[in-house]
């Protein structure tokens, strides 16, 4: 199998050349590939910064595949074909370029990136504070549902308290408290006007979920214990899915919900009706 | 070599079939117990995989004959979620506690270290049998656990709590997450014991002359790995045995107040779910590493010898896997953008992360260019290892997008994630294995692996990996989520309906073509054509021992090392290569 | 090694009168009720004083090569104060019920 | 080529290049594997402590002078131990016997205080589950991490027994007790870490 010596004179190798093919095929195939649109159709403000960070990387990642299996392939194409091994060996200056020319690439490509594309979009959906106007809206995961709490006309929630807890309070809300009366409830449902900055503030009741609104590019886990608070504005009208993106038990591809983003008249005649 | 004609007479004591094939000490027969171990489990893992695809492509078809295998969760021949939740985590921990580690970092470990540092055997050989043997029953505890009350574990292999820690929360927390742990935990045990043998052999053991910047890169890598793995291990330890004592002794470790679980509340107060992810991340990533870089080493061992020329930045390669091991290991929180950490935590990690990508890129310019000016001898070996770094670039370049918080957001616990961590650890490692078994099958068994064979197994398993993986990837970016029994409903993915079955179709293809690897195998293991002790005209140490070496490997006279790892090539020699016991 | 054998078993006795005399002070200032901070910062600093005499002269520490003593020392340190220091933070956050 | 730029063979095989030999360094690597379980742990307790509303006052919760007092005796039992090992080295095994015998008493000693003082704690409804001050976390941690240490100490004193009687029949070296000394100086080293993080702090 091996030839050894010079057996391998310099007829071409045919195994050399379909691996040579393969490696570009497979290179320009991702490629190609690569560059179809997958993401769905960005429906939030903050989505739009994401969006960018994401074809930044699927163009510079997508060149990089490119040239490094085309170099690959040359090399398999070229050197299965040689007659003797080149005699000069790699240069100590050569094989020090070829290491600070990488570090200097990917630490422009990769940390630049996230440096200014990245951690700016990160940072304005985790540690900016909403706009006042904010609509508030509590979601609070459930295996395997997603309950939905408005805080009503006083913008205050109702004391909730898991051992009141029963089949038809599954929040545990506490009646005597006078911030519960007008609190609007909602399962899997989430009503939203368009072009106003969305406030969610997100619970869990038994295990991890994580809110997932693939249109909106938010993605959040929903910790038991903890009160995570996030938002984002929607800019689309229409009505979008929610999904769970953390496993949370056999039901995990169940927690199904809906997303409605209406615009602000449709919004106050839902609250409005929702109250009486 | 002279010393090899009385190898022979260095086996003198008679040892009982049990003391030489079972209870071996000797790092061969026990790098072969793990090789074959693992390749077992590898089996096991794939089959579940398959399952899982069955359900992905089919979702309400029914599978009569599985219902025989799997009475309770395949009832009437229709897959329970809860079920295929228990796949999805059982073929996760298989294959990277059960099949990758087993066979790249024990297997390989095992046989090639003593042989390529030149010692006569592990440090502390019982030490080695004692954590082969622990791994066994660890094995068969994670296999019984399929077939216990409630089914195998099903939290996935990350196992987070409350899932995993509150038993009415899942049908698979019940016996089978008790079982997952002690799986799990016997692993901790015999890789820590394994992970001792090799440091110290490696430090302690070498050859005369064999230096630091003389080992070969498989040893090079295999000890970084077992460093890193000895430094990140006993977290999962103490996460494990924290998770123990909140499932069976009522303590809150990682269960705050206020868990309303299966209709009743729950006791428990003062923990947190992040204090597991945590702990678990800080293994989790090393561990990743642990399988990779021993997989970058076997592919700079096989590819060298098959390019004829030496190992492109030869020490730079060992700087970068030394720098990847320690940013390995603060940077695990790029495993939890999104769980409720810390924002600012967050950004560190994730401008930690991508700093990887810079060794990491290096590494793989060492890896093409040390093909340059050669004469490539395209046997399989040589062929998988070049498909390795056709996958290194490919997982490699994911890895940017899941380091990069901002984009991690949207493809955080999609297939995009599952395509990745396949490539990496499931891609790269797999083609390390299998270019180490043509390699070095020679060496274990005194006979070649049939070529032919083994090269219609490479073309039907690159290609189809590409096929699943590379398309996995673009399905994650369509926002499809992972762990999904059924994805039907979802209408956001209704452009990428087709993929579930593009995927299906090259998986089971790649299955077919491991087929040929096991049918190699067994056949060359008896009539596979007779190979001498440097089949490939290879210069690192363990050609230079006869094959299959002899117990004690090395006969009366121990190697002498004149030189480094790879003079291939070289010009003031009358052969292109020079092994590394030659004078200088 | 030559070095060993030189060494008294005086001086082993003078390090546990040292390591006693720590801890003695320790508990004396714990319970003195300084300013929190002040406290930390004289409890960890004995805390590491007593770890090296232990680590340096009862492990023999300062007889092998420096380099065991660094990477020992390192692994241990270094690992535990980043696993400390970046979960910590979370911590906080579980305190006040969220980010 | 690197090799070609590399000094000549810089040690020669069966020289440990760390001057300690493989048993010694795999004990090394060892206490390094073990010590950062317990890093885990003292971690994990600081993340519980920072997110806990409050923490019981030690002063009260524990009697710190017998907390001292059991400090006082493992430190001694260290020294003990250390005296051992000095006194292999010159083959001393007369001072050998005795030392390591005192170290098994101190660390048999150190286990029943720490049972009596469990005992004190859960007689004052202290427990996995619960604590009169409304803080499991401190329960659990205390429970976990002291009960863990107490499991090393276990092992060290039974350990340093068949130490003692190998060393009595004659049958250990000096190389055997260091390596039995070095695990029972972690215990100790382990021990100062929890005194001061969990019972000072």
């Amino acid at each position: 199998m091996t030839e050894t010596g010079d057996q391998a004179a310099t007829r071409t190798s045919p195994l050399g050349v379909a691996l040579a093919v393969t490696v570009w095929f497979i290179g320009i195939g991702v490629f190609i590939l690569g560059a179809r649109r997958y993401l769905p159709e960005v429906a939030s403000e903050h989505g739009k910064g994401i969006d960018v960070m994401l074809i930044y990387l699927l163009v510079t990642t997508g060149t990089l595949i490119v040239i490094g299996h085309l170099v690959l392939g040359y090399f398999v194409f070229r050197f299965s074909r040689t007659a003797r091994v080149s005699p000069t060996l790699p240069g100590v200056t050569a094989q020090r370029f070829w290491s600070i020319a990488p570090a200097i690439l990917m630490t422009v490509l990769a940390e630049g990136g996230v440096l200014v594309l990245g951690i700016p979009v990160f940072g304005q959906l985790y540690t900016q504070e909403p706009p006042a106007d904010a609509v508030v809206v509590e979601v609070t995961g459930e295996q395997f549902t997603w309950n939905v709490r408005y805080p009503g006309a006083d913008g205050e929630f109702g004391r909730t308290d898991p051992g009141l807890i029963t089949a038809d309070n599954a929040l545990g809300v506490d009646e005597s408290d006078p911030a519960a009366d007008d609190d609007i409830h909602d399962l899997a449902l989430i009503y939203v006007p368009v072009n106003r900055a969305v406030k969610v503030r997100l619970r869990s009741k038994d295990v991890l979920h994580s809110f997932y609104l693939p249109h909106h590019r938010i993605k959040q886990d929903a910790v038991p214990g903890m009160t995570i608070e996030l938002w984002f504005v929607p800019n689309r009208e229409g009505e979008f899915e929610i999904a769970c993106a953390e496993l949370c038990g056999f039901g995990h591809y169940q927690m199904r919900g809906f997303l409605r983003v209406v615009s602000h008249e449709e919004f106050e005649r839902w609250l409005a009706e929702k109250r009486s | 070599m002279q010393h090899q004609a009385t190898a022979e007479t260095v086996v003198h004591e008679k040892q009982s079939f049990l003391r030489r094939y079972v209870f071996s000490t000797d790092h061969k027969t026990i790098g072969i117990q793990y090789y074959l171990t693992g390749g077992l489990m590898g089996v096991l893992g794939a089959f579940l995989a398959g399952l899982i695809r069955l359900q992905l492509t089919w979702p309400t078809t029914q599978w009569n004959f599985l219902a025989k295998i799997f009475p309770s969760g395949m009832e009437g021949g229709f897959m329970k979620p809860e079920f295929y939740i228990s796949l999805v985590t059982m073929h996760g921990t298989i294959m990277i506690f059960f099949f990758v580690s087993l066979v790249l970092v024990s297997g390989f470990g095992n046989y090639l270290i003593p042989l390529q540092v030149g010692a006569r055997d592990m440090a502390f050989p019982f030490l080695n049998m004692l954590s082969y043997w622990t791994i066994v029953p660890a094995i068969l505890i994670a296999a019984a656990s399929f077939f216990v009350e409630g089914g195998a574990a099903g939290s996935g292999w990350t196992a987070y709590p409350p899932l995993s820690a509150v038993p009415s929360a899942a049908p698979g927390s019940g016996l089978g997450q008790t079982l997952w742990l002690l799986a799990v935990a016997l692993f901790i045990v015999s890789f820590t014991m394994g992970g001792l043998n090799y440091v110290t052999t490696v430090v302690n053991l070498r050859a005369k002359g064999m230096s630091m910047m003389r080992m070969p890169l498989t040893v090079w890598s295999l000890l970084i790995a077992s460093i890193i793995g000895l430094l990140a291990f006993p977290a999962l330890t103490a996460a494990a045995i924290m998770l123990l004592f909140d499932r069976h002794l009522g303590t809150s470790f990682y269960l705050p107040a206020g868990l309303f679980i299966a209709g009743k509340l729950l006791p428990n107060e003062g923990g947190s779910p992040l204090l597991w992810q945590h702990l678990f991340w800080f293994l989790g990533h090393p561990e990743v590493y642990v399988l990779i870089l021993p997989a970058l080493g076997i592919t700079f061992d096989v590819l060298v010898p098959f390019a004829r020329r030496p190992a492109f930045g030869y020490r730079m390669t060992v700087y970068c896997l030394m720098a990847i091991a320690f940013l390995s290991m603060v940077v695990w929180g790029h495993h939890m953008f999104v769980s409720g950490m810390n924002p600012l935590v967050g950004e560190f990690f994730s401008i930690g992360t991508l700093l990887i990508t810079i060794p990491s890129t290096i590494i793989g310019v060492n890896m093409i260019a040390s093909l340059w000016g050669g004469k490539l001898r395209l046997t399989s070996a040589a062929l998988f290892a070049i498909g390795t770094i056709s996958f290194f670039g490919m997982g490699g370049f994911g890895g940017l997008f899941l380091g990069n918080a901002a984009a991690d957001i949207q493809l955080h616990d999609t297939a995009f994630v599952v395509g990745h961590f396949h490539f990496m650890i499931g891609g790269v490692t797999m083609l390390a294995i299998f270019s180490g078994s043509y390699y070095w099958f020679p060496k274990m068994f005194g006979r070649k692996l049939s070529e032919l064979l083994g090269k219609l197994h490479f073309w039907m398993t690159i290609v189809p990996f590409y096929g699943i993986f590379a398309t996995m990837h673009f399905y994650g970016l369509a926002g499809a989520p992972r762990r999904y029994y059924n994805l039907s409903q979802y209408a956001f993915l209704e452009g990428v309906r087709w993929m579930p079955m593009v995927i299906t179709v090259f998986a089971f293809t790649m299955m077919a073509g491991q087929i040929l690897f096991l049918v190699n195998l067994a056949r060359s293991l008896w009539n596979g054509e007779k190979a001498e002790s440097n089949p490939w005209e290879s210069t690192t140490l363990e050609w230079s021992a006869l094959s299959p070496p002899p117990h004690g490997n090395w006969g009366e006279k121990e190697p002498v090392v004149y030189r480094g790892a790879y003079e291939y090539g070289n010009p003031d020699a009358k052969e292109d290569f020079v092994p590394q016991t030659v004078p200088t | 090694m030559e070095s060993h054998e030189s060494q008294s078993y005086g001086a082993l006795w003078k390090i546990w009168g040292v390591l006693l005399a720590l801890t003695a002070i320790m508990v004396f200032v714990d319970a003195m009720g300084l300013p929190r901070i002040l406290l930390l910062v004289v409890l960890i600093s004995a805390m590491l004083t007593k770890a090296f005499f232990i680590s340096s002269q009862f492990m023999d520490l300062k007889h092998e090569k420096l380099v065991v003593g660094v990477c020992v020392a390192f692994s241990l340190l270094f690992f535990g104060a980043i696993l400390f220091a970046l979960i910590v933070p979370d911590g906080v956050a579980v305190l006040h019920g969220g980010r | 080529m690197s090799s070609a730029r590399e000094a000549p063979m810089n040690w020669s095989g069966g020289v440990a290049p760390l001057g300690m030999s493989w048993q010694k360094l795999m004990m090394w690597i060892f206490i390094v594997t073990d010590g950062l379980l317990f890093a885990g742990f003292l971690a994990s307790y600081g993340f519980a402590r920072t997110g806990a509303r409050s923490w019981p006052n030690q002063q009260e919760v524990f009697h710190l002078w017998f907390i001292s007092l059991m400090t006082f005796v493992l430190i001694s039992s260290s020294a003990t131990m250390a005296t051992a090992v000095a006194a292999a080295r010159v083959a001393d095994w007369k001072k050998v016997g005795n030392m390591v015998l005192a170290t098994v008493g101190g660390g048999v000693s150190f286990l029943a205080m720490q049972a009596y003082e469990w005992g004190g704690l859960i007689r004052d409804g202290v427990t996995l589950g619960s604590n009169p001050w409304n803080v499991p976390a401190f329960g659990n941690f205390f429970f976990l991490i002291t009960g863990f240490h107490g499991t090393h100490v276990l092992i060290g004193a039974i350990v340093l027994a068949t130490l003692a009687t190998r060393v009595r029949a004659g049958k250990t070296t000096a190389a055997g007790v260091e390596l039995a000394g070095l695990y029972w100086h972690f215990v100790d080293l382990v021990w100062v870490f929890v005194f001061t993080l969990f019972y000072l702090i």
